[in-house]
C-alpha cells in the first residue's frame, strides 16, 4: 500500500483532540501498527527460541574438559555422533518406538473422532470434554498408572491368570517397548482426537450425500471423500503426537527397563550423570535435523499419496 | 471457591458475561503479579536456609532443632543423584547446604562452589563418629572438613527370603544368579553399581581407577545386564517389586529392606561375604550461601540424636551421632546392617574412594553404554 | 456551486493499492442537509470513496474536508461522521439498547438521560421496547434500524450507508427507502448513501454521483441525470437507453447539424456539449418516449421503420425490441399497455413503424 | 425412516467401539482415587484395604502444598501471559497485511514440532551461560515458550472469523482502538481467549520436561510427584492430591457446560418470540 507522504504544508487541523504527528503515522502505516502489535510476541519467542537455540549450537560445537568448556569449534561430537553405534540405535528406536505409538494413536483414535463428528448428535461438547478430561491428571501419574496395570501383580495379569489363560504373569508387559508404546499411545490420545475430530466435524455434509448419490457406498464414501478431507487432522495429529514423544525420556525411563531407552534419556545422561553437556547439545540438534527429515518425507509421502488417490 | 461463585452468578444473570471476564483477567492479573517465588512471602519470618538434598530427607523429623529455633523449616529443593545435583549447581544454582556422599566429595570440593565448614559452631559435632569425619579429601588446607559426615550405610542386596534360594552364603553372586534371570533388580547410578561391580569382580577399590580394572569391571556388568529387569533411580520400584514377588533380589540400600520388613514382606539386606559396599554422607555448605547462619542450623540440625534415632529406626541408615545408636539394641542395629561402632563396618565392607570427573565421566560413559546393551 | 455550499468537500482525492489506482482524482462537493448518493456497479470505488469518508481508508493523496476542516490526520473515531454498515456489523454480544448506547459512553452521560436517548431513538426507528433483544434475535429489517439508531444517536455531522438495503428483499426494501427519506428530513443530516442500484437512488438522493473506473463521471439531480445524462456510460447505467452513432456536420447558433445513422441528417440543440465540427457522438433517446406503431404514421416526422424482434409482456407495460435497418443495436420500445396501439400479441417479424416528439432525441458528449 | 438423515443414521459398531475407547481411556486414571483409599503406602494390588489416612495426611504435608501453590502460580501466570501475547499475535497476524506473515506464524508454531528436552536442554545452557540462577521464574519462561503456540493456535480461528467492519463500527461510533478492543474486540473473542486460558494453563499445569530442567529449590507439583515416585512414604498422599485436583477439574468442566448449555438453550427460545 502507498501512503501518502506527510507534508507539513497540509492545513491545520482544528479538531479539539489532534492527534499528533507520531499517532497520525502509526494511524496511517497498517503494517507498522501490525509489527508493534506482535513485537511482544516476536520478543518473547526469540528470547525463549532463537537465542537457545543459538547457544546450544554453538555448544554442539565444543569439547568438554573437566568442568569446563573447550571453546575452540570441533566436529568431533557429531564425529562421535556418527560413529559410535549406540547413538544411531538410540535414534533409530526412538523413531521406532514413537512411529508405531503414533500410528496405534491415530488408528484407534479415528473412529472415536469418527463416530462423535458424525454420530453423535447432542451433547457433542460433553464427549469431547469426556475423551479430554483425563488429560488433566498428571501425566507421571497416568505413566504411573500404567505400571499398575502392566506390572507384575498388575490388573492384566491378575485378569489374565484369574481366567486361567496363562500360568506366571506375563513379564514382556512392563518393563519393555511394548510398555512404552501403550502408554504413549493411551497418553497421548487428546493430541490425536481433537486434530481429528476438528478436520471430521468440518466436512461438508452435503459432500458425503453427494458421493452418496453418485453411487459410492459407505466404504468408497469414506475412501474418497471423508478421507481425504480429514487428512489435515491426521497430518497434524501425527506431528503433534511423533515429535514431541521423540525426545521423550520419562516414559522410557519409567516403563521402558533395559531395552526401552531412547534418545531422550540419553540426551538428559549427558546433561545430567554423564556430564557432557557439547555432546548433549549435538545429539539435540541431530536429534532435531532427523526429525525435520522424517517430517518432511512424511510430508511429501501423504501428499504423493493425497494424489495418487485423487 | 472463587471460580464457582462466579460460575453461578453468570448462569443467574447477576454478572454479565464482561463482567465475569473482567474479573477472571484481574484474577489472573493478581495472580500473575504476586512474586513467583514463594519465599518472598515467607520474608516476614526471616529468610530460611536452603537444603539440597535427597527426597525423603525433607522431612520435620530431621530438622526439631531448626524448627525450634527459626520458627519453620528450612526450604528444600531435591535432587535425583548427586551427580544430578552437582551439575545443576555448577550451572549456578546456589544454595546455602548440599547433600553429596564420599564419593563424589573431591569432585565437589575441586569444583570451588563450597566452603569448609567450622566444626565450633556445631554443637553436635564432639558427638560425631571421628572415623566417619576423618574420610579421605575430607580436611581442607585450614584443617575444618568440607563436608560432615551425616548419614552412612551400605549398598548390597535386598531378596525375598521366601523366593531366592540361597547357595551357600550371601554373596554378591545373588545379583549375578542366572536362575533369577528377569527377576533381579539394579539401581542406576554408577555410584552404586559400578562399586559393586567392581567388588563382584574382585577389583581392590585402590586400583579402580586403571584401565584393566575397567575391563574387568565392565566384563561383569555386561554378564549382569541379560538378567537384571530393571535398572532404576527409583528406590520405590525396587522395593515394589519385590514386594510382589516381581523381583527375588535387588541392589539396594538400608532402608528398603527396613520399609519391606515394616510392610511384612520376608526380606533380607543381605551381608556378602566379599563384603558390601559403605558409603558416607554429609552437608556440605555452599561458599556463596546467602544465610551462611542457617546452614549451619540446617547442620547441627541433622546432627541431633532426635534425626539421628529418625533415621536408624525408619530408614535404617547409620547416623554420624555416637549417641544416636543408645536407644537401640545390638540386635536391632545388626539386622539393618549397622553397628554401635561403625568402624566395624567401615573395616567389614568396602568403602568407596572418592574419585577424579574424569574417573567418573568414564565411568558413566561406560556404565550407560552397557546399560544401553552396548 | 458556491464553496459555502460545500458542507463536505472532496478535493483531487486518490487512492492507490499497490499500483491499482481505486480512486482516481475525485473532486466534489456534498451540501449541508442533502440526501447524497454514490451510484456504481461493484468495484468502481463508490465504498472506497465512501470508507475515505469515515476514516477507514486514508487517501493516497488529495484532502478531503467535513465542515471546513480537513479530515486526513483524523482517525475514524474522532470524525463528525456515522455509518450504517453493510452487514449492519451489530455487535453480537450486546443487546439492541448496549448497542444503540454503544457510542455514547464519551459522553459521559447519566444513565437516566441515556436510557431516554434509548428509546427515543427506538422509538424513531420505530422499534419500541426491543431493548432487551440480542442481535441473533433481530431480523433483518430490524437490524438495519439498530444500526441506523446506534449511529443517528450520536448525532453526526454526517451518515454514512453502505448499501444497506442491499441485504433486504424486494418488499422490505422499498418500505425501507420510504423510511429512510421520513428519517432524513426529519432529523436533517447529511446522508452519504452508497448503493449499486439505480432506482433506489432515483428514488432517495437530492443529488446523485455516478461512479465508474474510480472516476465520476456525473454528479445531477436524480431528473438531469435521466433526462439529460453527460455521457454514454451515465446513460446507459440510469434507465436503458437507445443510442445511434452520429457525426457532427456543422454548428451553429446552439445547434448541431448531425449526420445520424438510419435517420439522416438532423438538427438538435448542442446543449452544454463541447462538440465542433466533425466529431463523431451519439444521440440518444430513451425508450418510453418512443412510440410504436403498426401501420406507417402520416406527417413529416422523423420516423423510423423496422421489424419486432420480441415483445417482454410486464404487467402494466409491455417491451418491444425493434430490428432498425443500418443500427448496430436493436431499439428498445416502453409502452403503457393501455396506450399500445394494437394491444397484445405483438407477433414477431411484422414490421413496425417508430417516432418520438422532437425534444426526446437529444445529443451527448464527445465518444 | 429415521429423523436422522442418510449419512448420520446410528451404526452400532462404532457405538460399541466408542464405548470401549472410553473405558480404556478412563480406567488408567481412575486408578488414582482408587489407590488414594488403599491402606497401604505400596501402589499394587491386591487392595490392602480403605482408608482416608493420606487425605488426613495431605494437611501435614507442606512440601505438596508449596509444589500445589508454586504450580498454580506458575500455571496462572504462564496462562494469562501467553494468552495476552496470543491474543497480540492472532490480531497482529489476522487484522493486518504483513510481509513475512506465514514466515513468522511458522516461527511461533515452532515449539510445536520440537521436542520438549531440546527445548529445556537449549535454555538451560542460555541461563546458565548467562549465569541467570535458575527459579520459577525460568520454569515459567520455559512453559511460555511451550504454551504460545497453542494459545496462538486456538486464538487465530475464533479472530479469522472475526468481522473486521465489528471494529469499524465502534471506532465509527467515537471509540479510540483500546476501548474498541475492551468493549468489542475482546468481548467477541471471549470464547477464545477462555479456551486459550484454560488450554494453556493445563499445559502448564501438568509440565514436566521444562520445569525438569529449569526448576531449581521450588519445585513444581510434577517435579515434587516425579521426586515422589522414589519415596513410596509420601506417595499415597500425592494420589489424594491428584484425586481431589481430578474431582474439582471434574466438577469445573461440567459446571461450566451446564452453564453454557443453559446460555444456549435460553437464547432461541427467546428469539422464537420476537423476530418479525
Amino acid at each position: 500500500m502507498i501512503d501518502a507522504p506527510l507534508t507539513g504544508t497540509r492545513p491545520a487541523v482544528v479538531q479539539e483532540r489532534r492527534p499528533g504527528r507520531l499517532a497520525g503515522l502509526f494511524h496511517r502505516s497498517e503494517s507498522l501498527r501490525g509489527y508493534t502489535m506482535l513485537s511482544p510476541t516476536m520478543l518473547v519467542m526469540a528470547v525463549g527460541i532463537l537465542a537457545p537455540f543459538i547457544i546450544l549450537l554453538a555448544m554442539s560445537f565444543w569439547t568438554r574438559q573437566g568442568f569446563e568448556f573447550d571453546t575452540t569449534p570441533t566436529f568431533a561430537n557429531y564425529a562421535r555422533a556418527m560413529s559410535e553405534p549406540i547413538f544411531g540405535a538410540f535414534l533409530a528406536r526412538s523413531f521406532w518406538v514413537s512411529g508405531i505409538a503414533t500410528v496405534a494413536t491415530v488408528l484407534l483414535c479415528y473412529p472415536m473422532a469418527y463416530y462423535v463428528a458424525f454420530h453423535v448428535h447432542r451433547n457433542k461438547m460433553l464427549w469431547i470434554v469426556l475423551m479430554t478430561l483425563p488429560f488433566w491428571t498428571s501425566y507421571l501419574l497416568r505413566v504411573f498408572a500404567w505400571k499398575v496395570i502392566l506390572g507384575y501383580e498388575g490388573v492384566i495379569n491378575s485378569a489374565l491368570l484369574s481366567m486361567g489363560l496363562i500360568d506366571a504373569p506375563l513379564e514382556f508387559l512392563l518393563y519393555s517397548q511394548t510398555a512404552v508404546i501403550i502408554t504413549l499411545a493411551h497418553a497421548w490420545a487428546a493430541f490425536a482426537i481433537l486434530p481429528l475430530y476438528v478436520s471430521l466435524e468440518k466436512i461438508d455434509r452435503s459432500l458425503l450425500e453427494a458421493a452418496t448419490d453418485l453411487g459410492d457406498g459407505p466404504a468408497w464414501r469414506f475412501l474418497r471423500v471423508t478421507l481425504p478431507l480429514s487428512m489435515p487432522g491426521v497430518i497434524a495429529a501425527v506431528f503433534l503426537i511423533f515429535i514431541p514423544t521423540t525426545g521423550d525420556f520419562i516414559t522410557p525411563a519409567l516403563l521402558g527397563g533395559p531395552d526401552g531407552a531412547m534418545i531422550g534419556n540419553l540426551i538428559q545422561l549427558q546433561f545430567g550423570a554423564v556430564n557432557n553437556w557439547p555432546m548433549g547439545a549435538a545429539l539435540s540438534i541431530v536429534l532435531m535435523l532427523w526429525i525435520a527429515t522424517v517430517a518432511l518425507v512424511f510430508l511429501l509421502v501423504t501428499r504423493k499419496a493425497q494424489e495418487r488417490l485423487a | 471457591m472463587d471460580v464457582v461463585d462466579q460460575l453461578n452468578a453468570v448462569r443467574s444473570g447477576k454478572l454479565s458475561r464482561r463482567a465475569f471476564s473482567r474479573s477472571l483477567l484481574a484474577a489472573g492479573v493478581g495472580l500473575a503479579a504476586m512474586p513467583l517465588a514463594p519465599r518472598r512471602v515467607l520474608a516476614a519470618e526471616g529468610e530460611q536456609g536452603t537444603f539440597f538434598t535427597w527426597g525423603g530427607f525433607d522431612v520435620p523429623e530431621l530438622f526439631g532443632s531448626y524448627e525450634a529455633k527459626n520458627g519453620t523449616l528450612p526450604n528444600f529443593s531435591i535432587f535425583g543423584g548427586s551427580e544430578e545435583a552437582l551439575t545443576k549447581m555448577r550451572g549456578g544454582f546456589v544454595v546455602d547446604v548440599a547433600h553429596p556422599c564420599n564419593a563424589g566429595l573431591n569432585r565437589w570440593v575441586a569444583s570451588g562452589l563450597f566452603q569448609p565448614i567450622d566444626t565450633s559452631r556445631l554443637s553436635n559435632w564432639p558427638d560425631v563418629i571421628p572415623e566417619l569425619a576423618a574420610i579421605e579429601g575430607n580436611m581442607s588446607a585450614s584443617g575444618k572438613p568440607w563436608l560432615v559426615p551425616f548419614d552412612w550405610g551400605q549398598t548390597s542386596i535386598t531378596y525375598r527370603t521366601d523366593i531366592f534360594e540361597l547357595e551357600g552364603e550371601e554373596s554378591w553372586d545373588m545379583l549375578w544368579d542366572e536362575r533369577y534371570a528377569g527377576r533381579l533388580g539394579s539401581l542406576a547410578s554408577g555410584g552404586d553399581a559400578w562399586w559393586c561391580g567392581a567388588i563382584k569382580a574382585g577389583v581392590g577399590f585402590d586400583d579402580i581407577t586403571t584401565d584393566e580394572a575397567f575391563e574387568k569391571i565392565a566384563a561383569v556388568m555386561r554378564a549382569q545386564r541379560p538378567l537384571i529387569r530393571v535398572y532404576t533411580d527409583d528406590t520405590t520400584t525396587l522395593e515394589q517389586a519385590l514386594s510382589s514377588g516381581e523381583m527375588a533380589a535387588a541392589m539396594t540400600w538400608n532402608s528398603s529392606a527396613v520399609l519391606l520388613k515394616s510392610e511384612d514382606v520376608p526380606v533380607r539386606f543381605a551381608q556378602p561375604k566379599e563384603g558390601a559396599l559403605t558409603w558416607v554422607c554429609g552437608p556440605m555448605i555452599h561458599k556463596d550461601a546467602p544465610h551462611l547462619d542457617r546452614a549451619y542450623d540446617i547442620i547441627d540440625s541433622l546432627l541431633s540424636v532426635e534425626a539421628g534415632q529418625f533415621m536408624i529406626n525408619d530408614y535404617g541408615y547409620g547416623h554420624s551421632n555416637q549417641k544416636a545408636f543408645d536407644a537401640f539394641d545390638d540386635e536391632t542395629l545388626a539386622g539393618l546392617g549397622l553397628s554401635k561402632n561403625p568402624v566395624d563396618i567401615l573395616n567389614a565392607g568396602h568403602f568407596m574412594v572418592p574419585q577424579s570427573q574424569e574417573w567418573e565421566t568414564r565411568m558413566n560413559e561406560t556404565f550407560e553404554m552397557i546399560k544401553a546393551g552396548f | 456551486m458556491t464553496s459555502t455550499d460545500a458542507f463536505i468537500a472532496i478535493r483531487e482525492v486518490e487512492k492507490f493499492y499497490g499500483s491499482f489506482q481505486a480512486i482516481a482524482n475525485v473532486s466534489m462537493d456534498i451540501r449541508h442537509g442533502e440526501f447524497f448518493s454514490l451510484l456504481g456497479a461493484s468495484g468502481c470505488g463508490k465504498t472506497t470513496l465512501l470508507r475515505m469518508l469515515a476514516g477507514f481508508e486514508s487517501a493516497s493523496s488529495g484532502e478531503i474536508c467535513i465542515d471546513g476542516q480537513p479530515m486526513s490526520e483524523v482517525p475514524p473515531y474522532l470524525r463528525p461522521v456515522n455509518m450504517v454498515f453493510q452487514n449492519y456489523a451489530i455487535f453480537p454480544h450486546l443487546n439492541v439498547r448496549d448497542n444503540i448506547a454503544y457510542g455514547l459512553r464519551r459522553l459521559r452521560l447519566p444513565r437516566s438521560k441515556r436510557h431516554e436517548m434509548v428509546e427515543e431513538i427506538l422509538d424513531l426507528v420505530k422499534l419500541p421496547g426491543y431493548g432487551d433483544r440480542r442481535a441473533n434475535e433481530l431480523s433483518g429489517g430490524q437490524r438495519q434500524r439498530v444500526a441506523l439508531a446506534r449511529a443517528l444517536i450520536l448525532r453526526p455531522k454526517v451518515l454514512l450507508l453502505d448499501e444497506p438495503l442491499g441485504a433486504l428483499d424486494k418488499q422490505l426494501r422499498e418500505q425501507m427507502q420510504v423510511e429512510l427519506r421520513r428519517l432524513q428530513r426529519s432529523v436533517g443530516i447529511t446522508f452519504v448513501f452508497v448503493t449499486h442500484d439505480q432506482e433506489e437512488a432515483l428514488t432517495l438522493s437530492d443529488r446523485i454521483a455516478v461512479m465508474a473506473g474510480g472516476r465520476v463521471l456525473q454528479v445531477d439531480t436524480p431528473s438531469r441525470l435521466y433526462e439529460a445524462p453527460r455521457s454514454r456510460e451515465v446513460a446507459n447505467f440510469i434507465g436503458t437507453m437507445n443510442f445511434l452513432g452520429a457525426r457532427v456536420v456543422s454548428r451553429a447558433n446552439g445547434h448541431l447539424r448531425l449526420d445520424i445513422e438510419a435517420l439522416g441528417q438532423l438538427d438538435l440543440p448542442a446543449g452544454g456539449t463541447p462538440l465542433s465540427e466533425g466529431d463523431r457522438t451519439c444521440v440518444a433517446i430513451r425508450p418510453e418516449k418512443i412510440t410504436l406503431h403498426k401501420d406507417r404514421p402520416g406527417g413529416d416526422a422523423p420516423a423510423l421503420s423496422g421489424t419486432l424482434e420480441m415483445t417482454t409482456y410486464l404487467g402494466e407495460r409491455s417491451h418491444f425490441h425493434v430490428r432498425v435497418p443500418g443500427c448496430d443495436n436493436s431499439f428498445s420500445v416502453s409502452a403503457q399497455n393501455n396506450t399500445i396501439q394494437g394491444g397484445e400479441g405483438q407477433a414477431s417479424g411484422r414490421p413496425v413503424w417508430l417516432t418520438w416528439r422532437d425534444d426526446a432525441l437529444f445529443v451527448l458528449g464527445k465518444d | 425412516m429415521s429423523d436422522v438423515s442418510y449419512i448420520r443414521r446410528p451404526n452400532r459398531l462404532l457405538q460399541i467401539y466408542a464405548c470401549i475407547f472410553l473405558i480404556v481411556l478412563y480406567v488408567p486414571v481412575l486408578f488414582i482415587p482408587l489407590f488414594s483409599f488403599n491402606d497401604s503406602i505400596y501402589v499394587r494390588f491386591p487392595l490392602q484395604g480403605f482408608t482416608t489416612n493420606w487425605y488426613a495426611d495431605l494437611m501435614r504435608r507442606d512440601p505438596l502444598w508449596a509444589a500445589l501453590m508454586n504450580s498454580l502460580r506458575v500455571g496462572l501466570s504462564v496462562a494469562v501471559i501467553s494468552t495476552f501475547l496470543g491474543v497480540l499475535a492472532a490480531r497482529a497476524i489476522t487484522r493486518y497485511r504483513l510481509a513475512g506473515q506465514n514466515a513468522l506464524v511458522a516461527f511461533i508454531m515452532l515449539p510445536l514440532v520440537i521436542p520438549g528436552i531440546i527445548f529445556g536442554v537449549a535454555l538451560l545452557v542460555l541461563m546458565s551461560r548467562m549465569g541467570v540462577p535458575l527459579s520459577l521464574y525460568t520454569v515459567a519462561l520455559g512453559h511460555l515458550i511451550v504454551c504460545l503456540p497453542f494459545a496462538v493456535a486456538t486464538l487465530l480461528p475464533r479472530f479469522e472469523g472475526f468481522d473486521r467492519s465489528m471494529e469499524e463500527a465502534s471506532a465509527d461510533l467515537g471509540e479510540n482502538p483500546w476501548w474498541t478492543f475492551w468493549r468489542v474486540t475482546f468481548p467477541i473473542v471471549y470464547p477464545g481467549v477462555v479456551a486459550s486460558f484454560l488450554l494453556t494453563f493445563t499445559i502448564s499445569f501438568d509440565e514436566f520436561i521444562m520445569a525438569f530442567f529449569l526448576s531449581s529449590t521450588d519445585a513444581t507439583l510434577p517435579m515434587y510427584i516425579w521426586s515422589q515416585l522414589r519415596f513410596p512414604r509420601e506417595f499415597p498422599s500425592v494420589l489424594a492430591l491428584s484425586s481431589i485436583i481430578l474431582l474439582v477439574s471434574f466438577a469445573l468442566v461440567f459446571l461450566a457446560l451446564r452453564i453454557g448449555r443453559l446460555g444456549s438453550v435460553r437464547k432461541p427460545g427467546a428469539g422464537s418470540n420476537g423476530a418479525d
